[in-house]
């Protein structure tokens, strides 16, 4: 909310750390790991574990206005979180906040809803060759059960999409574009906010996948404009099983329900059941309550810390990252855009990715093997096994040095 | 007695009951300072959103005040809208719309009035609010 | 797991209350309540609120056979909760156990993607008039997109399911029967074993929604011979944010898919993309980690106690709580089934509900009021506004007074 | 070799190997081991689920012994499976359903050929298992 207060600069790298027991507390698990892997789910600070844990300990009850205290208690800092995400994203209204158990749930309720209303025979839904599956799957199947096709952006050789394509992919049957705000594989900031604007000029509803985006970036969807925009809590230093689709309200309150059940209801009989407003409607069944508080904890403790420094910290580590990558023979970085975050995803000349990652391991770095859920991208890249290292706000220095020295060994093991 | 001073009366009577059991009373004897609501008005049109139990709420501008009739179905919830019509009935909507929620607290009613509670109240001085609002615009 | 150690007669139930700082720690929220709102959801004992703790601070890592030891490890406690599920349920595989967000999202899985294929004009789906909205909801927008109908098994006077009625119900367009293992507005526990044969006699598919069985009955899915059942962890002590949907193999194999996205995939191209088998089919994107392994925490914790004890237990309380009622002048207990759990749901002559939970709230007592998500139910009886007072396994008859003591000065007071 | 008598000498050259550099570039060398796998079963159908590098395993039956050719496009997993068709290649079905999944623990491989693991190399165990099953079924 808007008292949140910022921790003076300079941002110290030492005192977020120590805030992170999975980095600080070596003995947890015998040796420190260099964690690479944020970029599928990030460590938690103490604050948000502290959160969930005192939740269930001391104030747990259901939500939805319940008569007794407790209830009252719980569905008030359930509001107060979905008043803490719109704060986050600078959205209009509380009303456009959804929860959602995380982004994938968020896409696959806009295109059940919006998508079973909005997308006929022979229509176009515009993506990008970098979506990741769940930006592509729910297309695809509104697709098919719709008799519409998918339509792609192309990525260009240095991983940043080819915007002078987007004009002329651009139909009178296009009815939405759906495009991740920062790809999970080349680390790619993409501008949305000229394919929102394009697509709003053509009348077309936007889509936007923060789920890569909101940890590095300072997100205002109505800078943006776009109409949806969605992403994870556990990527986000929060739990899992949390997620946020944000809806312009009047799109919202367009669409039918998604799940039927309890609290997305107005009135019930057997003849004729009448539905709640956005964003109720959208939130049937007993809610991730103790998560949604977790997640609004998390906000606030990101929140605490300057965006820019953060942003301008993250970077020296991606370029380190990077400059390391590019010194090692053999290593190809996949995508060289100019505006990325830590993100760095490679293949290397006679090494596989999988004995890659598995020789890291052995030597306590953690970074993600394989497609990524992003298959399309690779297959355009040419390659089909990669390794990503992928850092967040608790990364340092001695992370990327380690990491650096160890592919070097687990290389030279390979040759 | 103008808007402050029945806010100031409530405070005073409320706080002279150290007991919660005669402030309910209390409450609950308020229910029967509202006038028979019409029966013409008890319909799904006038229902206040979000409350557990039932209330109507029904308002005009008579000669520039805000005249509303509301009722609840239940006792409590009666006692409390008839408080609310105490400090907001036959106001001008500019009084209505300069009393801020302050009082709530002051009254000891946040667990009644505010926001996340059943009894969904908050959601009717919200609406009294924007009544006045609209009169106010209707007359400008 | 089968290695499940039952706690030694007999029942203790100070033991056992001590392990819920919810109920234990009057620190925590000044004076102790009582908590009389278990149906809605449980408190959790602490040794579920520590799992997820220490998942995340020492073992956080997303799932889906990362290289990484990390993310090995968190796939393997993922794999084990399945398994654990599977032994709660008597189910025959681990493949049948999906993880959904609760028994919400478990209902609506079937009725989009069974319901989907298998639910087509003019057929009929048979429902009962003591469910719960989640299982009615998915039902009635399943029916409205293929224009099928619902038929209704009635109530009893005494709150029992009217089983005569059953037979003539069915019909040859009856494609799924759905019922409510225990009501949550009555307490009934219905037979399911009886009703889930007559459908299969009749080749007629059965859901079982078990949100209020599995924490007072042992469950065995097999016994049952129900072909679906779903429950939340939350009303099982477990956290908030997880459910379960069991369902024959053979069933769930055929079934599309609800969500797309990572992890149901097999390969993805934008031409064409291919499933994974279930379970994993049906669970797209990063799971709720951290609650379905704090979920298998709660059924381990849970199945330390022996459930006979339990039942027995839970009996006692149930008649003092119902003698306590009867006792009192003008109120009306809704149904009076033999077999039936700690729930008691009435209504006073004079009172209305919403006074009666506030008045009850000022007395330290929580108990939830209104429809339950039962509204066709409530209509049946005649009735619109009801309080419900439910039990768990930490109840005693200390609560069971305190309430029967605070409802009597409540009535006082609205006389 | 017996396969018991095959495990018992993997172990020894493990156990011999303190460095885990030198255990792994062991295990490599085992990938050589193995013989050059048919391109004609290079296909989907041969393929091992639920490995992230590809593994191919195909299976016949000669002269009562279970014959298999296998393959990998990682090194690592390579001398794994390289490792497998030492203990399992060139058994009747009735040796292969004997060896219990035990020799894992004991060669210090579960890190790697243990279920949930990312080399899917359990499901190749499971696969020759049940190759072997069907193979009995076949001739009995
Ligand atoms: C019988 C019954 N079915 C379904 C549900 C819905 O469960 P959830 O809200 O956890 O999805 C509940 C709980 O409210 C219930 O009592
Ligand atoms: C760009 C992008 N979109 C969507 C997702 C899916 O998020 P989740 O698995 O939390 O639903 C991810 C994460 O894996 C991602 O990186």
């Amino acid at each position: 909310m808007s008292d949140t207060q910022t921790i003076a600069p300079p941002f110290d790298i030492e005192v977020l750390r120590n805030e992170f027991p999975n980095i600080s507390d070596t003995a947890a698990s015998g040796r420190p790991i260099v964690y690479l892997d944020t970029a599928a789910t990030a460590h938690k600070p103490l604050q948000v574990i502290n959160r969930i844990s005192e939740f269930y300990s001391k104030q747990n009850s259901n939500v939805h206005r319940g008569v007794h205290t407790l209830s009252a208690q719980a569905t008030a800092y359930y509001e107060e979180s979905r008043k803490e995400v719109q704060s986050f994203l600078h959205a209009e209204s509380a009303d456009e906040i959804v929860f959602t158990k995380g982004t994938t749930e968020s896409v696959n309720l806009v295109a059940y809803t919006w998508g079973e209303r909005n997308v006929g025979a022979g229509d176009e839904i515009l993506l990008t060759e970098m979506e990741h599956h769940a930006n592509i799957v729910p297309w695809q199947m509104l697709c098919e059960r719709k008799s519409a096709t998918i339509k792609i952006i192309p990525v260009l050789d240095n991983g940043e999409l080819d915007m002078d394509a987007i004009d002329s992919l651009i139909s009178e049957k296009t009815k939405i574009v759906a495009v991740t705000h920062v790809s999970n594989t080349l680390g790619t900031i993409n501008d949305i906010a000229t394919i929102c604007d394009k697509a709003r000029r053509h009348g077309i509803v936007s889509f936007v996948d923060g789920a890569q985006a909101v940890m590095h970036l300072e997100v205002d969807v109505q800078k943006i404009g776009c109409d949806f925009y969605a992403f994870s809590a556990h990527k986000l230093y929060g739990p899992t099983g949390v997620g946020i689709l944000y809806g312009r309200k009047a799109l919202l309150e367009s669409m039918p329900p998604f799940m039927g059940g309890g609290a997305m209801i107005d009135t019930v009989t057997f003849q004729k059941t009448t539905y709640a407003n956005a964003p109720g409607r959208f939130e049937a069944g007993t809610p991730n309550i103790a998560g949604i508080i977790g997640m609004a904890e998390a906000i606030r403790w990101f929140r605490k810390i300057d965006v820019n420094q953060l942003a301008a910290y993250e970077a020296n580590c991606t370029s380190i990252l990077l400059d390391t990558l590019r010194s090692i023979d053999n290593i190809t970085v996949l995508g060289a855009a100019e505006h990325r975050i830590g993100i760095a995803t490679f293949v290397a000349d006679g090494a596989h990715a999988h004995d890659i990652g598995i020789l890291l391991d052995e030597q306590g770095i953690a970074v993600r093997t394989g497609h990524h859920c992003t298959m399309p991208l690779l297959q355009r890249f040419g390659v089909q096994q990669t390794v990503r290292a992928s850092l967040g706000a608790y990364s340092n220095q001695a992370d990327v040095e380690a990491f650096g020295n160890a592919l070097q060994k687990s290389l030279r093991m390979l040759q | 007695m103008s808007n402050q001073r029945v806010i100031d009366q409530l405070q005073l009577d409320l706080e002279s009951l150290p007991d919660w059991e005669d402030r309910y009373a209390y409450i609950i004897s308020l229910a029967d300072r509202l006038a028979p609501f019409p029966e013409k008005y008890r319909t799904d049109t006038f229902l206040v959103k979000g409350c557990q139990s039932r209330v109507w709420l029904h308002a005009e501008i008579n000669s520039g005040l805000v005249t509303m009739d509301a009722d609840s179905e239940a006792l409590i919830v009666k006692g409390l809208v008839g408080m609310l019509m105490m400090i907001f009935n036959n106001r001008t909507p500019e009084e209505i719309l300069q009393t801020t929620d302050g009082f709530i607290e002051v009254l000891g009613l946040s667990k009644h009035l505010s926001q996340n509670r059943s009894s969904g109240l908050a959601s009717m001085i919200k609406q009294i609010k924007l009544f006045a609002i609209a009169f106010m615009a209707q007359h400008a």
